[in-house]
């Protein structure tokens, strides 16, 4: 093992040479073989669509911006991708096709928790491959195995703020908690980590109320709401359903303050529910209106690829994940001998627990001791059919 | 009187009523069937022949009467444990099993005497002695052998029997019927849709079915063949008996030929 | 034992197609006797669970847990199979359905076993691929003798005409019981086998779909004869693998070859259908069973064309 | 509460009983358990979809369209996963509208993505209060376009040749052609009757829920078909009836007991049924044997 502070060091190195976009790579040898295989996990279809779509055009844009360089090491990174369709079951079949058939260095990915948590518990005993999620946010995930990554913000440091600012502006006295019982960061969030927020505000909370994925009819929940005074909604909830249970409040005349959690901010919230969107406040663990020029070119072309659309936190964080990954397999002696595969992958390991302040357009990345990402995040308010970021 | 019945007689019906809806197929019938005969039931179109066999054969639950088999009361109320006890039939429609060759179809009639538990079924033909055949499976086989050959099948036994013509299916049911080893044999208008020659050879084959040791009730629309093989016949109409006794003083009956008038048939 | 010879994902490739032949012989056992269930998914989530608890929760050895499964699920399908003989056809399919929905939401609404966040972390067997083939050797075999024995040609006769079968003195009841029990167990089996490799597991994993799926590889295999469900699983899970295959042949075909017009869209289109994923892959499974249901309804193997390839059946010693 | 919840469910019910009566009517004509009927209702929902979109969101063209775009989709049905479908195998004509199923499914799949899509707001929003209940524009116009419908259907089942046509076939296919009825054209009638209510289902249900998905098809093809059982086969009244009391009866189990819970009844409702009353509720159209 490396000493830390040669480790610090290569760090601070490759940031400069990040930032000043270098032509090569002095320190590191050219790698073997063809190109650097780094596996992707999206979710295409199903509820998490809009995180999956985002995070694959993003890191196609890493790829295409790495590859119109130098590649990795010398030569090009290729990205294997698979959908996941936000299937647990589908997530676990693609990780174990990555690692043991494409026979990548390191995975980004998979977007959601529930796939996360299903995938972690086998790292330590077969996978033995870096997974690092670009969406998920329950909290707890990583330190399920020293192999699994989150460059995230968990759900509860995202939502503290916002749910801060959201009672600062509504001032509700009374809400209801509706939440997916089947997707693991929105039932985190909504029977663990909204309560806790609302009770440290003083607010009643009184009812929580569930639905199951793919349910698509929330009028008896939203009548219930409405018959007990509910003076604003929590949700746990992903996009579509969030953006689904928002106009059926809206159909019943409950206009009410909406605050949603980490899969709910999503573009497509405010498409699909219109204007019952109006005022929601969602919590997100990354927003691409950083002025800085990098932050602003990276936006342009994900949002060029997505025919217009504004990605959600899993683009930007995404994007990151693959220089990281980069820097990773650069500064560490990766050979990318198929003989040195499973030292190889130890080395990304390795090297990505130590990372402290490594630079991104989701803003500077530090790993903590279970492997989740901390730093700051936006508060998201749907003003005119847009999100703002309303964080000073 | 009824001890003395039940020594004589191979089926007694006391009784048996059946409804559907308002409408009696049979009203309070009483029967006796002796021991070695062979018995006709006849009578009209809707005469309710096909309810009474459904009736002795289980098929369908009566809603009175008793029925006595060898002088027990048959209490079973699943088809397959009559024919273990004693009673088979054919049926008016064919319904032989398509897919299955004629040895085939003759083995599962006498599947119900080799294994007449499913668990020996199971023990002894699939698990045991993985590679050979069982005894009884072996056992099977040379009885349908006899049989194909009795009925004049022999060189049909790998034929399926959805192929066999007409004439043959009757007979191969009848066969399959005989492999059940009954005492009692229903027989459903065995004679429909066959032409006079074959009519005329199931006139013999009736016959040495009898010779066997086997009671037959017959229901037959062909007044040759009825008036020529039976010892005794029933006539019922609407459900009811109307006339009973030897086919020579049916003949002559004035209610019998008056439920018969407006049918086309030679009495 | 496989370990030097296999990747893992071949391994892996090949027990999911396992189990599906394994599921496929569940839904065959019933069939034979003429009894269609969509239930078989319910049976696999059952033993599923069942083998999952007995690993996870109370640490036994997977060949327990597996035996177990399919104890479980084998005693509850005696238990459906009950109500169940009365009614027959599309009657049964709903029944079937109904019940494999509420075990689903059995599986849903318990915690004890995961519920809606589903059952997690369950212990992975290493020697998934064994298993399989040891159970689906086993399968062929009982289902050969069944094939040549009294007891299975009174199920096919049961098949054919239940009233007449059970004139002819078979225990209809009996012999329906049994193959819906036996099925259910079959089926657990493969629920089992399929949890300790998947190591998860909701109440989405055995859903109507995979139900369809069991169907259809019986249907598409034949189910007239044992070869049937093994031919049927086995081609539906090759062809898209096999797909994939002619895809990254197709990738070597050198590019001045195919860089002219109308080859190129040809080509084009040819690539991009190839990359077989999830939708594509299931509209070509739905047209292979219109198509097949027009063309063969008995399935590809029937006992006739087994006759004519001459594959092995079982032969009788004649005494 | 209770009074709003039963509104809801009766907004639910409408939409389950617009689907169990294309299947009753399908099945009562064909003896065939039409799985496709699902997935019609789906593609309903997007054709209205995207009508709305192009059309300008004049919602009446997305109904009438959906209705006839349905429809035809039935001609195909019929031409592709039926008629050609050998009929002596019981179960080939039921694989093959699974295969339909699956067809329609994934195409929908493939050309619209695997996500929800938003459902235009086509219908001004208002809100009417009755004392304790709150109606909105929303559920009375939706209400009025199934009611619409189904005394329409009612009418000509109960009052024109072709309904008496269609309530033979069901009855008995040898029968109705010894009556002289054209038995393959009224199979193919049902089909575009029933195809066409489903559509508008579909897009009914678009309005009600505001988005719709891919995968609706499959959970309103299992509901409807626990309507039709519910309700008696081939009973097309029943089945409106039927379909009002599985709304309310899955509303009132989510309010009262758990959204989880709520698929349990249903399903327990379908085991009960085919075990005690598999003629239904009401009775059934059919002589047929179990």
């Amino acid at each position: 093992m490396r000493p830390i502070g040669n480790l610090a060091s290569s760090v601070g190195l490759a940031t400069v040479m990040f930032v000043m976009a270098p032509t090569s790579d002095a320190e590191a040898a050219k790698l073997a073989g063809r190109s650097v295989k780094i596996g992707c996990q999206v979710s295409l279809t199903g509820k998490g669509t809009e995180w999956g779509q985002a995070a694959k055009a993003a890191m196609e844009v890493a790829a295409e911006e790495i590859n119109a360089k130098d590649g990795i090491g010398g030569i090009p990174l290729e990205l294997i991708c698979y959908d996941t369709q936000t299937l647990e079951s589908e997530a676990l079949k693609t990780v174990s096709r990555l690692v043991e058939r494409d026979k990548v260095l390191a995975i980004s990915g998979p977007c959601f928790s529930s796939e996360f948590e299903t995938i972690a518990p086998q790292l330590d005993a077969r996978l033995k491959t870096v997974i690092m999620s670009y969406c998920s946010a329950k909290p707890g995930l990583s330190a399920m195995s020293k192999w699994a990554f989150r460059n995230t913000l968990t759900s509860d440091k995202q939502l503290t703020p916002v749910v801060e600012a959201w009672v600062k502006e509504y001032k509700p006295k009374k809400v209801v908690i509706i939440y997916d019982a089947e997707d693991a960061v929105s039932k985190a969030e909504g029977a663990i980590i909204l309560p806790a927020l609302f009770k440290k505000h003083g607010i009643e909370i009184l009812d929580m109320l569930t639905y199951r994925t793919k349910d698509t009819d929330y009028s008896a929940q939203i009548t219930r709401a409405k018959s007990l005074g509910a003076q604003g909604i929590g949700l746990g909830s992903c996009y579509q359903n969030a953006a689904a249970i928002a106009k059926e409040a809206h159909k019943q005349g409950l206009t009410v303050p909406i605050i949603g959690g980490a899969c709910a901010s999503a573009p497509g919230f405010i498409e699909i529910a219109g204007k019952a969107a109006e005022g929601a406040y969602m919590s997100t663990a990354a927003w691409g209106d950083d002025p800085r020029p990098e932050v602003q070119a990276f936006m342009k072309k994900v949002v060029a690829k997505l025919g217009g659309k504004q990605p959600p936190y899993s683009g930007p964080r995404a994007y990151d994940i693959v220089f990281a990954f980069k820097h990773c397999i650069e500064t560490t002696g990766v050979t990318n001998k198929p003989s040195d595969l499973y030292s190889d992958r130890d080395k990304i390991r390795e090297c990505l627990q130590g990372l402290k302040k490594f630079p991104g357009v989701a803003g500077e990345l530090t790993m903590n001791e279970v492997r989740d990402g901390v730093g700051v995040t936006a508060i998201l308010k749907v003003v005119n059919g847009k999100y703002t970021n309303i964080a000073k | 009187m009824r001890e003395q019945v039940a020594r004589t007689a191979c089926l007694s019906i006391e009784g048996l009523t059946k409804r559907f809806g308002g409408f009696y197929a049979l009203n309070e019938l009483h029967m006796e069937v002796a021991q070695g005969h062979i018995h006709a039931l006849i009578g009209p179109n809707g005469a309710g022949k096909t309810t009474f066999f459904n009736l002795v054969t289980g098929v369908l639950p009566a809603d009175a009467g008793r029925i006595v088999f060898n002088g027990q009361v048959v209490a079973d109320t699943r088809p397959s444990k009559r024919t273990i006890k004693g009673i088979a039939r054919t049926f008016q429609n064919i319904r032989l099993f398509p897919h299955l060759t004629a040895m085939e179809t003759v083995m599962i009639g006498s599947h119900c005497r080799a294994f007449p538990s499913v668990w020996k079924a199971l023990g002894k033909a699939v698990l045991q002695r993985p590679l050979g055949e069982a005894d009884e499976e072996r056992q099977m086989r040379e009885n349908a052998v006899e049989l194909l050959e009795f009925l004049g099948l022999t060189d049909k036994q790998d034929a399926k029997a959805s192929d066999l013509p007409y004439g043959e299916q009757r007979k191969l049911e009848l066969a399959r019927a005989l492999a059940t080893q009954p005492r009692l044999l229903l027989l459903d208008e065995p004679t429909a849709g066959m032409n006079p020659r074959e009519t005329d050879e199931l006139d013999d084959v009736i016959t040495r079915v009898r010779d066997r040791g086997v009671t037959i009730i017959l229901v037959e629309h062909d007044m040759r063949l009825v008036m020529g093989v039976s010892d005794s016949v029933t006539v019922i109409n609407f459900g009811t008996k109307i006339a009973e006794g030897p086919p020579e003083k049916i003949q002559s009956d004035p209610l019998v030929v008056e439920a018969y008038l407006g049918e086309d048939v030679q009495l | 034992m496989l370990d030097g010879l296999l990747d893992g994902y071949t391994r892996s490739l090949l027990i999911f197609a396992g189990i599906n032949v394994i599921a496929a012989y569940s839904f065959y056992a019933p069939f034979k006797t003429g009894q269609v269930s969509l239930g078989q998914a319910g049976f696999m989530a059952v033993g599923a669970y069942a083998s999952a608890v007995l690993t996870q929760k109370f640490g036994m050895p997977f060949a327990v847990a597996l035996i177990f499964g399919g104890v479980v699920a084998g005693s509850i399908g005696v238990v459906v199979g009950f109500p169940a003989l009365r009614i027959k056809g599309i009657y049964l399919l709903l029944l079937t359905l109904g019940f494999a929905e509420i075990i689903s939401v059995i599986a849903l609404s318990w915690d004890y076993v995961g519920g809606a966040q589903g059952f997690r972390n369950i212990s992975f067997n290493p020697f998934t691929l064994e298993y399989v083939i040891g159970v689906i050797v086993v399968l062929l075999v009982f289902f050969a003798r069944l094939e040549r024995s009294s007891l299975g040609r009174a199920m096919d006769s049961i098949h054919q005409d239940e009233t007449a079968a059970e004139v002819m003195g078979i225990d209809v009841v009996r012999i329906k019981l049994l193959a819906f029990g036996f099925g259910a167990g079959i089926a657990g089996l493969a629920g089992a086998l399929y949890a300790h490799h998947a190591t998860y597991m909701d109440s989405t994993t055995f859903s109507i779909m995979l139900a369809v799926e069991i169907l259809m590889f019986v249907v598409v295999g034949g189910g007239s004869t044992y070869w049937g469900p093994l031919f049927g699983a086995a081609v539906l899970n090759a062809i898209p693998e096999f797909l994939r295959a002619l895809r990254e042949w197709l990738e070597l075909v050198p590019v001045e070859w195919t860089n002219f017009y109308p080859v190129n869209r040809a080509y084009d289109f040819l690539h991009d259908f190839l990359d077989f994923e999830n939708a594509k892959r299931l509209i070509a499974f739905g047209v292979i069973l219109i198509v097949m249901m027009i063309l063969r309804p008995d399935g590809l193997l029937t006992r006739d064309s087994l006759r004519w390839l001459r594959l092995p059946r079982w032969k009788v010693r004649h005494a | 509460m209770i009074y709003q919840q039963l509104i809801n469910g009766l907004m639910l019910g409408a939409s389950y009983a617009l689907i169990a009566i294309g299947y009753t009517l399908i099945f009562g004509v064909l003896k065939l358990l039409y799985f496709a009927h699902g997935e019609v209702f789906m593609v309903g929902a997007f054709v209205g979809l995207y009508l709305v979109i192009l059309g300008g969101a004049n919602i009446y063209v997305a109904l009438l369209g959906a209705m006839i775009a349905c429809a035809m989709l039935g001609v195909i049905a019929v031409y592709v996963s039926v008629r050609p479908v050998a009929k002596n195998r019981p179960l080939a004509p039921l694989i093959s509208t699974i295969g339909l199923t699956i067809v329609l499914q994934n195409l929908a799949v493939y050309i619209f993505g695997g996500q929800q899509v938003g459902f235009p707001e086509t219908v001004k929003q208002e809100l009417y209060n009755f004392g304790p209940i709150t109606v909105s524009s929303v559920q009375i116009f939706i209400l009025a376009i199934a009611t619409t419908l189904m005394v329409v259907l009612w009418l000509f089942i109960e009052h024109t040749k072709m309904g008496r046509a269609i309530r033979a076939t069901a009855e008995n296919h040898e029968t109705a052609a010894l009556l002289g009825v054209n038995v393959n054209r009224v199979v193919l009638i049902t089909f575009m009757i029933g195809s066409g209510i489903a559509g508008v289902a579909g897009v009914l249900d678009g309005i009600k829920n505001s988005g719709i998905s891919p995968f609706i098809g499959l959970g309103a093809a299992v509901k409807g078909l626990i309507v039709m059982l519910l309700g008696g086969l081939g009973n097309v009244p029943g089945a409106m009836v039927a379909g009002l009391l599985l709304g309310m009866i899955e509303i009132l189990s989510a309010a009262y007991i758990g959204t989880t819970e709520r698929d349990f009844f249903s399903f327990m409702i379908l085991i009960l049924i085919l075990l005690y009353r598999p003629t239904g509720l009401f009775g059934t159209r059919m002589t047929e044997e179990r």
